[in-house]
Formats: structure tokens, C-alpha cells, sequence
């Protein structure tokens, strides 16, 4: 097991109070293995992405254990994280467009960046890599404006990953781009993975269908929690928890017509979690909620590899 | 009532001193009828935003026209009052520092400035209710407190205020979560049954599929397959087209089934023009092939 | 890049072609008959003076000419370099008057605009998210913007010239002696210039610092910066990288403030009678010299306006993204 | 943890709590009350001729007299109307020029964003003093009104170019169209749709703009170019610098009308700064 959640809390300090963006959050990632985090927005998959790696200023852990290859990582402590990242963790972004900084040539500073880390420039490697994405190794001379927002993306992949980390985190980084692209950078973190250029990953969308198309397991968020987490294929072949169902079976495929076969959202809104209600988060929206709903669900594995938050599943 | 565009092209000029120019949108014709929703599909760069926005009267083409039942579109209120449009980002359309309601307010003030405020006040009411939405959750409320669907839901029971014909719907669901927007699908759906005409534009094939009769895919500017939709998704002959339809991320499927044999796009530099392939069904071929090489 | 260049001398040529109709029709809007008017406002003594001012204005508001003939006679000796004759200092020329101040002036200039724009910069950065340096720093650095720069001027003069007696408080060198490049010379001169030198760096060097800490904390909180330490690197590295990004607009910044540093230096040069062209407005505006205001006028102008090129010269040379983007050679 | 109201309120909720620009104020609005009040505090003529020459500051004479036995806390009081008279109506005229420019400019764009920034550039490297000089020396300058005219006329290009780029990025976005799309006019989208949303950043240029003309005019008082009647704070300074109250160490001349400007402008700077966290949600420190 690369990485171990355990029970992760974090909070964000808004003037309000303090917002449960993050409210116990417990899984694994295997060596070699795609997680791929799926939810909606506010479900708290951009916060966690965010926490393993680093925290915003508004950002505070309020519980819970994370731990990488064995050892513990500080994820509340931004000094004693530094050591990790980039070399252990790293992160790909979801603003690549703007990742770099505009006024030094790339070359240079990913020197600079790898030297601030006491590194040096494997420049047979990296150049290996850039012919790997296609990238002309000239454009280590080249300022970031002078890249097509696609070259960007790929050059802050390559940048990402140069120090083969353990564990990396791709929040939503295909989420601006055409279909025919997405399909290649997707394709393009598999064969990071299948090169060893990282060991695991975790891969955060909004969207289950791209997600279901690399990751080897799918986790869904809801509303700071883990609804349902089982391999990809069993999340969109036998979804148990009511909320992945629903959500799944709103997804417009090819070939659906609305004259054949209306599909139908899920009615209401996540709870706020400034304040969130007791018990199962998604009672209010949930056509099966029982009385027994009012206690937390804990995530109980129903199959092996299958684990889901919810009393009916 | 029939919107028609004829031969429209949008040319920006670029470059030093305007020397270069760019061509968004070259040479598009298309006819809506109402209650049909044609899908206007394209990635970025195709030109599906441009043209929208020039159906919408907010860019002048540089060629070709826009008619509204023989009469050519000329922005202003005698067009507004049938042709709407929602955009994108719904956070974007409202003015944030006003109430969300205010976008309702304009058009009395401008449309209706004699209709008593009783009698508005049902009007608003009977339109919040024909796109779901309840008065008492949206009215006297910010922006900033509603959800991405109910700003949506709010500009269209806006336009619907409005004698309303057609509406622009340039990626209204592209911002929203999978759970409210297929509700706003059908909801374009039914104002569909209801003889609304809708030029619903997308990157999203699936959407589009869903629910459109005829589909129209846009690449550099051009047109390069349109059709009903069913022949479209269903039996695509440009390579552009099944290079787009095999990209797709689907449930039942995954990529590393093997990709169909893509054959590359062209840049047809030289003239093309489009060809019926079926009926109704037409597609870009360079001037001088017009073999049906993929099927 | 040409068109970049290109266009800032489109503006700088047609500021100077503003610049220079406004000093030929300026006189044009005195009531009643200019020359007459001119001539009765001057209280000059020597008929001579007198002479030459009717001469002149005759020549320039040449009453039987049409106008555009007025106008290009008015370039024409313009481009000969001839401002008229001084009456303050007859018959000086108005060009040698200012050619005479123009190195004190420079010589205060120069230096505070520099070096405030240096040290500034170096502050804001430094104070910049070191929370009492902040609380303590940014106060200081608004009164100071908030000094006029006459009232620093007088303080310091008061303060460090009459009170502590440490520094003369009037002209550029003590009247005891002759220019010359002796030591002694150069020191005096030194001792002159440094009240004034300090007054005008010091308002500067407030507005440079609240501007420099403004513009960092927005580079530290830039994505680049953002995905920098999420990949661990230092704060070194990310503090240079932000202060070389915020640097830039400071240079535009520079080209934006120089009106008001032109103006600080001509009323701290009042102040302290320094010989500069401050002084020269001033005595100037004492004596009805009109031909000397306005050919001080025109020498800040041109003055402003090569420093601007200058520093449009320099821009280009420190962002890259001015050679690509504006080049049209991105790929 | 209290309660934050939301909405409009909000912005009066952080005001109230905002340090700097309650600081601002506190140093302001007595100020401003001197000035409103001077003829009930300091009598009907300031320059009139009342103790005697060269007193230091005492019980009767707060400030001290000039070397001709003029009252300079009269002066000051009366100095302070002026200072702010200029500031209102040379900001305020600023403000109007550079909105004007700059909405039409950034909301038009083409041709006319061309020209009007072509026009703005050029007043821009155009140092305003030196225009000034020559403005007020040929025409002489009578009053404070002519005074704020011209410094009005000179000082927007900056305001004319931060709202054309405010205004620029405002018009694409989607609520202006939506707005088209009523059949809403031009000037009604500018005044009714844009500039509410900007009408924070407007305030803050005109405090700004305020502050800079009081600079100004202060600077052209102290050359000997400021309004021939009456009296200023910068007219205090000239002359005080003119009858050497520098070598016979009157400090209390020259100290009050400077610290009168200083404290002024500063306050309207850190009041600016303060409002910038009000209405900036970013910037609020937590």
C-alpha cells in the first residue's frame, strides 16, 4: 500500500466559522494503482488532492493520519512537509496554463527548481521524456508564452514527475480541454504509470466516464465524505450506494436520445458544511432513506475492494 | 417563423496594423425551425461560440446574413423579443453586485414598462414555473446564493417572459454539476415540445446526441458533416467526426479497447464543398475526391 | 518589437508637437494685445531688455502674418535651438541659461530617482508578509508619499541645516568659491547636493516601497508561485522569482511617476535656491522671464520624454514576454 | 465566531472594522471640521494684521504669528477650505474626465479606444506641473476654482487608463451581454451595469486623484502660481520660504501648513488602502 488515509480531516477558516470541506476520510492507493476521485463540485476532491500535498493558508487539519510508503507524512506542517514533496508527492495542476513562471526559459528554471532542492538535471532523462510527449527538446530555450496551451500542459506533466515521485495528485487536469486532448493526456498519465515515472496516482475529475476510462479504482465523494469506492469497472457496472447510481445513470452516453429514454438528475443540493446534518449526508436527497439514515453510515466493505457508506447497500 | 443563416462568415483581423486575417467562422448555413433543437458542436477554436454569438446579433458577420422569417436580424428589441440566448457561466450573466431578479426587472422595464405590477407578478410566476423553479427560493436573492442550475433555469424563465421563438444555449451546461444538468436538458427538451427553437451549442457530443434532431459539426469554422442527428452520431463520415465520436469518454467502453482506424483530419487548404452523402446528411469533401472512403 | 517602439515614438513625437503648441498659442490667450500686455507685465529696467522682448514677440506673434506662418516660424527657430533671450540674466540666452542648470538638476534627479527606485523596491520586497516589519513599514511609507515634497525639503533644511548646523541649506556651492575641480570644490558641491539628494529620495523612496510589497504579495500568490511550493521549492527561490516579476510594472511604474519626480525636484530645488532649473522657474516666474519658463518648460518635456524611451528601451529588455509576444514570433 | 450579514451590508460590516480606514477618518473628519468651521474659529480675514510679528505659538495664538503679525492658525483653518476645495473640484473633475474616457474607450474599443488612448498616453508622459507652470504664469491664476480647473485638466490620464482596463475586461463579460439582450441602451449599461460594478475602484481613483491634486496645487502655491487671492496651505509655505522663516527659526510658519497636507493626503491614502480590503474580500486579513 502506497498511501494511507486515515479518518483526514480538514477544515477551511472562512469568516463564517470553519467550513467541513474534508470530514473523515479514509482509503488506500496500491502500488501501481490509478485512484481515480470522482464527486461534484463541493464534494471535497480538489481539498483532499490540496491536503496531501499542501494546505492553503485557509486550509487546517483537523484530524485524522496520512501515511506514504510507511512513513508518516506531515501533512499539517508546511516546514516539515517541504522534504516530501515534489520527490515524494508531487502535483500536477489544475492551472497549467499559468504553472510556469512567465519570465525565465524553461530550462532554466527547472534547473533552478531542482537545485532549490538540492537536485541536479538529468538532462539525457528529461530529454528522453520530452521526446515522450512529443515535446521538440528545444523548448528548454523557450519562455512559457511562446507554448501552445497544450505544449504547457505537457511540459508542466514532464516538470511534475521528473523526480519519479511515489505518489502523484492530477486535480482536474483535463477539465479545459477539447476531447480529442483529453484523450491524450489521460493516455499520457497511464504510461507515466506504466514507465514508472511515478508509482501511484490520483487522478481528481468531475467526470466518472474519463475517470473510468484509466483509473483502476474509483472513489466517489459526497459532501466531505467517501460514498463508495470499488474497482472502475464495478463502480459503473454495479454501483451500490444510491448517490453513484444516481449519478451514473444521469450521464447522458452516446446514443442516448432524450425521445428514447428521459434521463434524470438527482433533485436538491449537497448540504452546506459549515454546518453539515447529522448522520448520512445525502438522506435529504436520497429516494431511500430510512430512519436509520440519521446515524452515520460507515464505509463497510461488501465485496473485497468494495467499499460503501450506506445502510441500504 | 424561420431563422435563417445564410453563408455566414465572421473574419477577425489580427496581427500588426490588422494584416492578418483569422476566419472563424467561414460560410455557414443553417436553418431552425421551431420545435427542433439542432446542436451546433465543435471543440475550441471551431468557431461554434462566434457563430452562436453572431445568431444572437452581439457580432456583425462579416459576410453572409441572418434572417428571422425573411427579415434580416438586426439587434434590438423587435429582434430580442423572439431570438434569446443563455450563456456558459452562469455566475458570469448575473451582475453580482444586484439581485439575481434584476435580469427579470430589465425586461419589464424595457418590454413591458405599461404591465401592471400584479399582473407581471403572475407572469413571472407562471414562467419560473414552467422551467421548475420555485418563486420563493430565487426571488430577492443574490447571485452568489444560487445554484449554477437555478441561475440557468432563472435566464431562461427570463426569456421565456418574452414572446420567445428561438434561444442561443451556448454550453448552458458546461459549468454545472452531472446531477442538475441533465435537468436542464430536459427542460430545453420540453420548451422544445412546447414550438421553441433552440441552436443548442456544445463540445459536448453526448449532450448533443441527447437531445437534439439535427446536429451540426463545426471544425475550423467550417461545417464538416450535418445531418439528423441519429445519421450524424450514428453513421459519421468525416474523419473529424469519428475522430471526435471515438475521443469520447463512454461508460461502456474503455479506450484501450483499440481505437477504430482514425484516418487523419485534413486541412483541406484547397476548395471543399459539402456533399450529400444520405438524405439530409451532408458532409465536407475536397473539391475533387468524392469517394465515400469511410463509412 | 518595431511596432512596439514604433508606437511609443508615435506618442512621444506627438506629446512634443502638443508640448510645443501649447507654448506658442499659451501666450496667444493673455487678453488684449499680447505684445503690449507682455511687455507692461515685465518689469524690466534696461531698455535693452525691453527692445529685445518687443523684437522677439513681434517676431512671434508677427501680427501681419498668418497664423500657420507664426507657427512655423516658431518651429524654425525652435530648431536652431533659439528660445529667445533671457531678461533675468540679458542677454544671456535662454538655452545657455538652462544648458548652465541642467547638470544640478540631472545631478539631484539622477541619483534619488535610482537609487529611491532601488532601495524601494529592495524595502517593499523585505517587508512584504513579515507581518511587524508590514504593520510598521507600510504607515511610514504612506506618510512619506504623502509629504509634499517643498515640506520634507523645509524640515530637513531646518532640521539638519539651521538647528544641527551639519549641512549648508542654500546654492549649489558655498559663494566663497570659484568652480573648479579642486577636492575642496568637489566636496562643497557634495555637501550641497545631499540635503536636497535626501529630501527628494526620501518621498520616492515611500511611494517605490508601498508599491513593491502591493505587487509581491500579488506574484507570491500567482500560480506559478502556488505550484513552486507545492513542488517544495525554497522560499528563496520563489521570492526571487516573485521580485523579478514584480519589478516589472515597477518599471512602468518608473515612466508613470517621473512628472512627479521632475516636479519634487524642482520645488525641493526652491527650497534649497539650488541652482537647477527649479530655481530658474522660479526666477523666472520673479522676474516676468517668459522666454526662459518656456524654454525650461520644453527641456523638461524632452527631458521626460527621452527618460521615458529610456525606460520603454530597458522594459523590453527585462520581460521577454514584450520580445515574444509583441514580436509575433511565438510559436 | 459572529454573525457576518451578507449582501450590501457586508461592505458597512468590514468598514466598521477595518483599522485602516477608521484611522483615516479619525484624522480626517476633524480636519474637515476645522475646515467647514473656519470663520466661526478664526474670525473673518485671515491675512489681516492681528498681534504681534514673529510670536511663537501660545495660549492666544495657538500656531504662533507670521513676521507681519498675521494669526497662522487662522491662516491654517482657512488654508485647510482651500486644500480641500482644490481636492474636490480638481479630483472631482479629474474623475469625470477619466471615467468619461475611460468607459467610452474601454466599452467601445476599435477606433475610438484608439484615438482616446493615443490622447490619454499623451497627456500621460506630458509632466502636469510643467504645463501648469506655463498655464498659470501666462493666464495668471485668480481663484481656487481656476486653480482646480486646470488641475483637473491635467491629472486624469492615469484614472482615464486604470477604469478603460477595468471596464475593458467588465464588457466581456456575459451579464453585459445578457444586458444587450434586453435591449438595454449603451450609456445605460455603462452607468447601470458596469460602473455599479466597479464603483468601488472608482471611489478609491477619486481619492486618489483627490489626494494628487491637493499635492499639486500645494506645489504651484509654493512657486508663486497659486490663486493671487486668498490663502492656502501651500501659499503659507511660499511664503514663509519667502520671508526666510527657515534662518530666523520660525518653525512654527512653515510646520503646520506641511503637516496640514501631509496629514490629509496620508489619511486619504491609508483610507484608500483600508477600502480596498473592505470591498476586496481577498485582501480581508482573517
Amino acid at each position: 500500500m502506497t498511501l494511507r488515509v486515515d479518518d483526514l480531516r480538514v477544515h477551511y477558516r472562512t469568516l463564517r466559522g470553519e467550513v467541513k470541506a474534508l470530514d473523515g476520510v479514509s482509503f488506500g492507493v496500491g502500488d501501481g494503482e490509478i485512484l481515480g476521485l470522482a464527486g461534484e463540485s463541493g464534494c471535497g476532491k480538489t481539498t483532499l488532492g490540496k491536503s496531501l500535498i499542501r494546505m492553503d493558508g485557509r486550509m487546517r487539519l483537523a484530524g485524522g493520519t496520512v501515511s506514504l510508503d510507511g512513513a508518516e507524512l506531515p501533512i499539517g506542517d508546511d516546514r516539515r512537509m517541504n522534504p516530501f514533496r515534489f520527490k515524494r508527492v508531487s502535483l500536477i495542476p489544475q492551472y497549467s496554463m499559468s504553472a510556469m513562471n512567465p519570465t525565465r526559459r524553461i530550462g532554466r528554471m527547472i534547473t533552478e527548481l531542482l537545485a532549490s532542492r538540492g537536485e541536479s538535471v538529468d538532462t539525457a532523462e528529461l530529454e528522453r521524456r520530452l521526446d515522450l510527449v512529443e515535446l521538440p527538446r528545444d523548448i528548454l530555450g523557450r519562455y512559457p508564452i511562446e507554448l501552445s496551451g497544450g505544449m504547457k500542459q505537457r511540459m508542466v506533466m514532464v516538470i511534475s514527475t521528473l523526480l519519479d515521485p511515489s505518489l502523484l495528485i492530477a486535480d482536474e487536469i483535463t477539465s479545459a480541454l477539447d476531447v480529442s486532448t483529453q484523450k491524450a493526456v489521460a493516455r499520457t498519465l497511464v504510461e507515466f504509470r506504466d514507465r514508472g515515472f511515478v508509482r501511484s496516482m490520483i487522478f481528481i475529475t468531475h467526470d466518472i466516464s474519463l475517470t473510468y476510462q484509466i483509473a483502476d479504482t474509483i472513489m466517489v465523494m459526497y459532501a466531505g465524505r467517501l460514498a463508495e469506492k470499488a474497482p472502475a469497472s464495478v463502480i459503473v457496472s454495479e454501483p451500490r450506494h444510491p448517490y453513484t447510481r444516481m449519478l451514473i445513470s444521469s450521464l447522458p452516453e452516446v446514443g442516448v436520445r432524450h425521445a428514447e429514454r428521459r434521463l434524470s438528475g438527482i433533485p436538491g443540493r449537497p448540504p452546506a458544511l459549515l454546518d453539515p446534518p447529522q448522520g448520512c449526508r445525502f438522506r435529504d436527497r436520497c429516494p431511500l432513506a430510512f430512519d436509520r439514515c440519521a446515524e452515520d453510515p460507515p464505509p463497510i466493505e461488501v465485496a473485497p475492494g468494495h467499499h460503501v457508506a450506506c445502510w441500504k447497500a | 417563423m424561420m431563422l435563417s443563416l445564410e453563408g455566414v462568415t465572421k473574419t477577425y483581423r489580427v496581427g500588426a496594423f490588422g494584416t492578418a486575417t483569422l476566419t472563424a467562422v467561414d460560410d455557414v448555413s443553417l436553418d431552425l425551425v421551431p420545435g427542433e433543437v439542432v446542436s451546433l458542436i465543435g471543440e475550441s477554436g471551431s468557431g461554434k461560440t462566434t457563430l452562436g454569438r453572431t445568431v444572437l446579433g452581439l457580432l456583425t458577420p462579416t459576410r453572409g446574413r441572418i434572417t428571422l422569417d425573411g427579415a434580416p436580424a438586426r439587434p434590438g428589441k423587435a429582434y430580442y423579443r423572439h431570438v434569446q440566448g443563455v450563456f456558459q457561466d452562469p455566475f458570469s450573466c448575473y451582475n453580482p453586485v444586484f439581485k439575481a431578479d434584476r435580469v427579470i426587472k430589465m425586461i419589464k422595464d424595457e418590454y413591458f414598462p405599461g404591465v401592471a405590477a400584479s399582473e407581471w407578478e403572475g407572469r413571472i410566476e407562471k414562467s419560473l414555473k414552467d422551467v421548475g423553479l420555485d418563486p420563493g427560493q430565487v426571488l430577492g436573492r443574490y447571485p452568489h446564493q444560487l445554484s449554477g442550475g437555478q441561475l440557468q433555469r432563472l435566464l431562461i424563465a427570463r426569456a421565456l417572459l418574452l414572446d420567445l421563438r428561438y434561444l442561443v444555449a451556448d454550453e448552458i451546461t458546461s459549468m454545472l454539476d452531472a446531477s442538475t444538468r441533465i435537468d436542464v436538458l430536459n427542460l430545453l427538451a420540453d420548451l422544445k415540445s412546447r414550438g421553441l427553437g433552440v441552436l443548442f451549442v456544445t463540445h459536448d457530443l453526448s449532450l448533443g446526441n441527447y437531445i437534439s434532431e439535427r446536429a451540426v459539426v463545426l471544425y475550423r469554422g467550417q461545417v464538416v458533416e450535418s445531418g439528423p442527428t441519429a445519421a450524424v452520431f450514428g453513421n459519421p463520415l468525416h474523419p473529424y467526426t469519428i475522430k471526435l465520436l471515438s475521443s469520447v469518454p463512454r461508460l461502456t467502453a474503455r479506450w484501450d479497447g483499440g481505437d477504430p482506424a482514425v484516418p487523419a483530419v485534413e486541412v483541406s487548404a484547397g476548395p471543399s464543398t459539402l456533399v450529400e452523402e444520405e438524405p439530409g446528411h451532408l458532409v465536407r469533401r475536397s473539391g475533387t475526391t468524392l469517394t465515400r472512403s469511410v463509412s | 518589437m518595431r511596432r512596439y517602439f514604433g508606437r511609443k515614438l508615435l506618442v512621444y513625437g506627438l506629446t512634443f508637437l502638443v508640448a510645443v503648441t501649447i507654448n506658442w498659442m499659451i501666450p496667444r490667450f493673455m487678453p488684449g494685445d499680447p505684445v503690449q500686455s507682455m511687455l507692461a507685465r515685465a518689469n524690466v529696467s534696461q531698455p535693452a531688455a525691453v527692445e529685445a522682448m518687443r523684437a522677439h514677440y513681434t517676431s512671434l506673434f508677427g501680427l501681419d502674418l498668418p497664423l500657420w506662418e507664426q507657427y512655423g516660424n516658431f518651429w524654425a527657430a525652435l530648431f536652431r535651438g533659439d528660445l529667445g533671450t533671457s531678461i533675468w540674466l540679458f542677454p544671456t540666452p535662454v538655452t545657455d541659461v538652462i544648458i548652465r542648470a541642467v547638470p544640478y538638476t540631472l545631478a539631484l534627479l539622477i541619483p534619488s530617482i535610482l537609487l529611491s527606485w532601488w532601495a524601494g523596491n529592495r524595502f517593499g520586497a523585505f517587508a512584504a508578509r513579515r507581518r511587524w516589519l508590514d504593520n510598521t513599514v507600510l504607515p511610514i511609507g504612506y506618510v512619506l508619499t504623502a509629504t509634499p515634497y517643498m515640506w520634507l525639503a523645509i524640515l530637513l533644511a531646518w532640521g539638519l541645516g539651521i538647528v544641527a548646523g551639519i549641512f549648508p541649506v542654500s546654492g549649489g556651492y558655498s559663494f566663497a568659491m570659484r568652480p573648479n575641480w579642486s577636492w575642496e570644490f568637489v566636496g562643497n558641491l557634495a555637501l550641497h547636493w545631499f540635503l536636497p539628494f535626501v529630501s527628494l529620495f526620501l518621498v520616492a523612496f515611500g511611494g517605490w516601497a508601498i508599491g513593491m510589497r502591493n505587487m509581491i504579495i500579488y506574484e507570491l500568490e500567482a500560480d506559478y508561485s502556488t505550484y513552486l511550493s507545492s513542488l517544495g521549492a525554497s522560499r528563496r527561490l520563489i521570492r526571487r522569482y516573485a521580485f523579478r516579476n514584480a519589478v516589472l510594472p515597477q518599471i512602468t511604474g518608473l515612466a508613470l511617476q517621473l512628472g512627479v519626480l521632475v516636479a519634487g525636484a524642482l520645488v525641493t530645488e526652491i527650497v534649497f535656491s539650488y541652482p537647477g532649473l527649479g530655481h530658474l522657474i522660479l526666477q523666472a516666474i520673479q522676474n516676468q522671464d517668459f522666454f526662459l519658463l518656456q524654454g525650461t518648460f520644453l527641456f523638461i518635456v524632452v527631458g521626460v520624454l527621452v527618460a521615458n524611451f529610456i525606460i520603454d528601451i530597458v522594459y523590453v529588455l527585462v520581460d521577454p514576454r514584450t520580445r515574444t509576444g509583441i514580436g509575433g514570433e511565438a510559436a | 465566531m459572529t454573525a457576518v450579514p451578507t449582501g450590501r451590508n457586508e461592505a458597512l460590516y468590514f468598514a466598521l472594522r477595518n483599522g485602516k480606514l477608521l484611522a483615516g477618518l479619525v484624522v480626517l473628519v476633524p480636519l474637515l471640521v476645522l475646515a467647514a468651521a473656519a470663520p466661526l474659529i478664526a474670525g473673518g480675514d485671515p491675512n489681516a494684521y492681528v498681534a504681534t510679528p514673529a510670536s511663537p505659538p501660545s495660549a492666544e495664538r495657538w500656531f504662533g504669528t507670521t513676521m507681519f503679525g498675521q494669526d497662522i492658525f487662522a491662516q491654517f483653518v482657512y488654508g485647510l477650505r482651500v486644500t480641500f476645495v482644490v481636492g474636490v473640484l480638481g479630483g472631482g473633475l479629474a474623475a469625470i474626465i477619466g471615467m468619461a474616457i475611460g468607459f467610452t474607450a474601454g466599452y467601445r474599443g476599435g477606433l475610438v479606444d484608439e484615438v482616446l488612448n493615443m490622447l490619454t498616453n499623451i497627456v500621460l508622459v506630458l509632466p502636469a506641473l510643467a504645463v501648469l507652470l506655463i498655464v498659470n504664469a501666462y493666464l495668471g491664476v485668480r481663484s481656487v476654482g481656476v486653480q482646480a480647473l486646470f488641475i483637473g485638466l491635467t491629472s486624469w490620464p492615469w484614472a482615464a487608463r486604470a477604469i478603460r482596463a477595468q471596464t475593458f475586461s467588465l464588457r466581456s463579460r456575459d451579464f453585459v451581454d445578457l444586458a444587450k439582450l434586453s435591449g438595454v441602451r449603451t450609456w445605460k449599461i455603462i452607468t447601470r451595469e458596469i460602473a455599479p460594478n466597479m464603483s468601488s475602484y472608482l471611489f478609491m481613483t477619486f481619492i486618489l486623484l483627490f489626494g494628487g491634486s491637493i499635492l499639486i496645487a500645494a506645489s504651484l502655491d509654493f512657486i508663486g502660481l497659486g490663486p493671487s487671492e486668498g490663502v492656502s496651505l501651500g501659499l503659507m509655505l511660499n511664503n514663509a520660504a519667502r520671508w526666510s522663516a527657515l534662518h530666523l527659526g520660525m518653525w512654527w510658519w512653515f510646520i503646520p501648513p506641511g503637516a496640514g497636507i501631509t496629514a490629509i493626503v496620508g489619511a486619504l491614502y491609508v483610507m484608500n488602502v483600508g477600502l480596498d480590503e473592505v470591498f476586496n474580500p481577498k485582501l480581508r486579513e482573517l
